[in-house]
């Protein structure tokens, strides 16, 4: 088994660290192997955010993701750019929010209002989105049998100190019933 | 107390600080362009050459009399 | 030689996923590391930040200094009280080193600096890949001299090499490079940290010549090594720049200058086979030899393992240790090789060593890539297709 | 003990011209280190490049000669790693404020306890007669045919807007006053700043037909003026200018105070906390 996930955004929306965690979810919870890898530097303060995550079952060598089996995208613009890259047979996972699909490619292509579920969730206020890239989680969790629900929650618990854990935690949980309810796939 | 002027010939360069400076004219460079104490009865032991000399050649010894 | 991997490193000790650098600053507490000097520069700055936190809580130093030429100069100034000492930078830092890196070759200070090489020359790339600085760390300083340089390609690698590092600088009393690069220094992935013990360590050679009696800091053992004492301890001598005698004068007797220079280099040439670190994959049946280094090792490891699985007879050279450059050793694996490929991510560097070794430098080429990413497997594919003639 | 008895005998006579300034400051040096009663074990003299640089030759202290301008650097890591020590850093002109400038200024905010002597004879001695950051505006030097351009540094404000915590002029004429300054700067606990005008006959006063080094020290004597402490700290908080009309350049003692040093700010504040918490529960900081 070995997956490839690109996990791409906007700065403030927390996609290196949702990459992040994800990883170790995978490492410490389910004993796989993954390489995390991301671009630093100038564009990666405030415009776009990209994050690589290889998960296998054996050695990694390549640590880049040239070509996604999950590609997540919460922005047009690394929609519009990383879309091409899809392994045939892989994922897109956009947040209609703010990404308008146009690929009609090989690849299957799923919907998940994440945007809608956070701000609901935080009160209503339409810019207050923090805990997304968690509720991203909870619902990859659901939708790609790699890592569990139960690997997550102990990787948010071991990622963030006491302050800020509970929120995330809410987040994850929010993701995963998200998924059971509200993911659109074309 | 027993006090004297002692120099170190060898260490000497002879650049004239302790004479230029000395307040009783004690000292004077000799033939060879080393610093010799010349008029020691005059020595008021005020210490200016010993602190001054950049070759660290002038020393006032004290010595308690035998 | 067959490969022997796990998925996830195991034994004892405890899991982290973590970067590149971070396993730097990690493996350099284990080491011993107590003082650290360092200036902010992209990529490397994470290993500053990991042991600000991380040192004092062993009781080491950490201080950020006003430049890199500061930095390394403090460093050799803690080192000399006995403490192992460390700093880390990139390219440009390292070009702001090199005063001190031939002082401290000259006055004998062990210490190590990781070089986390991005793209060059000037400010270059700061948050792209590169190894440009592989003959910058061989001759980045005035005059003649050896250098040790090693290098690391996983994360567990990483943490062995550094350790490797610090036994290397106090047994020789030298500056070791550990050149990594932006990939490494920044990808995360497992890393098993192993108890302490797990790792031999060596510590300082100290004098055993007692107080009051006449200490030659700079008069070498028949093993070239130089007992040392603390800076500021019991024996009272000179360290400097300049040549100098045994006692640390500065000396321009033609004899005692002959004499040292050789000394600076013998006791690292000639001991290559002390300081050689390989892994070797298929080396014995490879009709085409990889020769790689740091990130692009991984590149190399991975067409290895997928030409292997179509019955390509490919094999990998991973050298660790870059300078002293073994080699005798390349030229005795790749005799039977048909085509020598080395693949780095720069204009061509470890490449000329590499002729300069083999019997058949005509069958040797150059897989590169200088465009800020980072070599791919398919990179080396293609160019493996061309020099067999398969076209891409 | 003797003052020789600091030397390192075996190397004397020393290298410097005959009336050079830095062996007047070598001599003040030792009386303030024998006042002290200070041992020889625990003194580290740490010098960079240059005429001044030559000085840790002739003291039989830990002494290191290191790299043009670092002087401050490779102290700093020697103080920081062995707080215990008495860390003296002469320097020259250049040495401390051309390339070393950066070093000089960082030291003295950081505020560790390291004595800088400053050995100010205008000139660049070693490398023949070249112009430096404290060379006055107008003189001639080997490589300012038509007298200087530059604007000098005045090190006393230098030093204070860095934030060295004590800070002192001299000159080589004020020999006894020399060693009073230089003994609180070492028993301070901060990083102190001596700057003492030195004479360079053999370049700089022959450039610039200053006459001999007892010519010189003459001008030191005539061309000075002594401030008290008061003076300096009701100088609108500008320690580097006296009070009304002063004739010549001002010297004594401009800066004392208590403000936390480096190393110890750093145990008390980063290593001791780090050390009682532990490795905590989280991976990152």
């Amino acid at each position: 088994m070995i997956q490839r996930f690109l996990f791409s955004g906007t700065g403030g929306q927390g996609v290196i660290t949702a990459a992040l965690v994800f990883a170790e979810a995978a490492v410490f919870g389910e004993g796989l192997n993954a390489v995390q890898t991301q671009v630093y530097g100038p564009e990666a303060r405030g415009g776009s955010a990209r994050s690589d995550v290889i998960i296998a079952d054996r050695e990694i060598w390549f640590p880049k993701v040239l070509q996604p089996n999950v590609l997540i995208c919460l922005s047009q613009l690394a929609y519009d750019r990383f879309s091409p890259l899809v392994r045939p047979g892989g994922v897109t996972i956009t947040d209609p929010f703010y990404v308008t699909r146009w690929q009609h490619a090989t690849s299957r292509a799923l919907e998940i209002p994440l945007h809608e579920t956070i701000v609901a969730l935080n009160g209503g206020d339409g810019l207050s989105i923090q805990g997304i890239n968690m509720c991203l989680l909870g619902a990859l969790s659901r939708l790609i049998p790699v890592v569990s629900p139960e690997s997550l929650h102990n990787a948010v618990e071991r990622r963030f100190p006491a302050r800020h854990r509970e929120r995330n935690l809410q987040a994850l949980e929010a993701g995963t019933t998200l998924v059971r309810e509200r993911v659109t796939t074309f | 107390m027993e006090r004297r002027i002692e120099v170190n010939r060898n260490w000497c360069k002879g650049c004239r600080i302790c004479v230029a400076f000395c307040p009783k004219n004690v000292l004077e460079l000799d033939r060879k362009g080393t610093v010799v104490a010349a008029r020691p009865g005059d020595c008021i032991w005020c210490g200016d050459c010993e602190i001054r000399c950049p070759d660290l050649a002038i020393t006032i010894v004290r010595e308690a009399a035998s | 030689m067959t490969p022997t991997g796990t998925v996830t490193p195991t034994g004892t000790g405890t899991l982290h996923f973590l970067q590149g650098n971070e396993v730097c600053a990690e493996a350099a507490v284990y080491a011993g590391m107590r003082f650290y000097a360092g200036y902010p520069i992209t990529p490397s700055t994470e290993i500053a930040e990991r042991l600000a936190w991380r040192l004092p809580q062993v009781g080491g130093t950490c201080i950020q200094m006003e430049d890199e030429i500061g930095s390394l100069c403090s460093v050799i100034g803690a080192s000399l009280t006995g403490l192992k000492g460390m700093t880390a930078t990139s390219g440009p830092g390292y070009s702001l080193m090199q005063e001190a890196v031939g002082y401290a070759i000259m006055a004998e200070v062990p210490l190590v600096i990781v070089d986390v090489q991005r793209g060059g020359p000037s400010t270059g790339l700061p948050t792209h890949a590169s190894q440009g600085d592989v003959m910058q760390v061989r001759w980045g300083t005035h005059g003649d001299h050896a250098i040790v340089c090693l290098s690391a390609s996983t994360h567990q690698d990483l943490f062995e090499i550094m350790i490797r590092a610090f036994n290397v600088s106090e047994t020789f009393r030298t500056p070791v490079v550990v050149l990594i690069d932006e990939i490494v220094g920044h990808m995360r992935e497992p890393v098993r940290i192993p108890d302490a013990g797990e790792f031999e360590l060596t510590e300082r050679l100290l004098t055993s010549v007692p107080r009051d009696v006449d200490y030659h800091p700079y008069f070498p053992r028949e093993d070239g090594r130089l007992p040392m004492s603390h800076f500021g301890g019991e024996h009272r001598y000179n360290v400097t720049g300049l040549y100098h005698d045994m006692w640390g004068f500065p000396s321009d007797d033609p004899r005692v200058t002959n004499d040292l220079i050789h000394h600076l280099m013998n006791k690292l040439e000639n001991r290559k086979r002390d300081l050689t670190f390989t892994k070797e994959w298929y080396t014995d049946d490879a009709e085409i030899m990889l020769i790689s280094y740091g990130a692009s090792a991984r590149s190399a490891r991975h067409i290895m393992e997928d030409r292997r699985a179509v019955g390509m007879r490919m094999g990998l050279i991973e050298l660790q240790t870059l300078w002293p450059f073994p080699g005798e050793l390349v030229r005795e694996r790749c005799r039977q090789a048909n085509y020598v490929v080395v693949v780095e991510m720069n204009m061509g560097q470890i490449v000329h060593e590499v002729k300069t070794a083999v019997d058949r430098p005509e069958r040797v080429f150059l897989a590169n890539r200088v465009d800020g990413e980072m070599i791919t497997p398919v990179d080396i594919k293609h160019l493996v297709r061309v020099i067999q003639g398969k076209g891409i | 003990m003797a003052v020789t008895d600091y030397l390192r005998r075996r190397f004397m006579p020393h290298i410097w011209c005959p009336g050079c300034g830095h062996g007047i400051v070598l001599n003040s040096l030792l009386r303030a280190i024998e006042k002290l009663e200070l041992e020889k074990n625990d003194i580290v003299m740490i010098s960079g490049i240059g005429c001044s640089a030559r000085i840790q030759g002739y003291v039989d202290f830990h002494t290191m000669h290191t790299l043009h301008g670092r002087a401050l650097a490779f102290a700093t890591g020697i103080k920081m790693a062995w707080p215990l020590l008495k860390v003296i850093v002469p320097m020259g002109d250049g040495d401390a404020l051309a390339i070393g400038g950066n070093h000089f200024i960082h030291a003295a905010r950081r505020n560790i306890d390291v004595t800088a002597i400053i050995m100010n004879n205008s000139i660049y001695g070693m490398t023949g007669g070249q112009h430096s950051p404290l060379t006055p505006c107008g003189d001639q030097a080997t490589t300012a045919p038509y007298g200087t351009v530059d604007s000098p540094f005045d090190v006393v404000r230098l030093a204070s807007a860095a934030g060295a915590s004590f800070i002192a002029r001299t000159t080589t004429y004020h020999a006894r006053e020399m060693t009073r300054l230089l003994a609180a700067a070492i028993e301070h606990r901060g990083f102190s700043v001596v700057e003492v005008l030195s004479q360079c006959p053999t370049y700089y006063g022959r450039k610039n037909d200053a006459g001999d080094a007892v010519a010189m020290m003459e001008g030191f004597r005539d061309g000075t003026v002594r401030i008290d402490r008061k003076t300096a700290e009701t100088s609108d908080g500008d320690p580097g200018r006296l009070d009304g009309e002063a004739a010549g350049t001002p010297i004594g003692l401009f800066r004392r105070e208590e403000r936390p040093e480096y190393c110890e700010a750093y145990r008390r504040r980063v290593v001791e906390p780090a050390m009682a918490a532990g490795r905590g529960e989280s991976e990152t900081p």
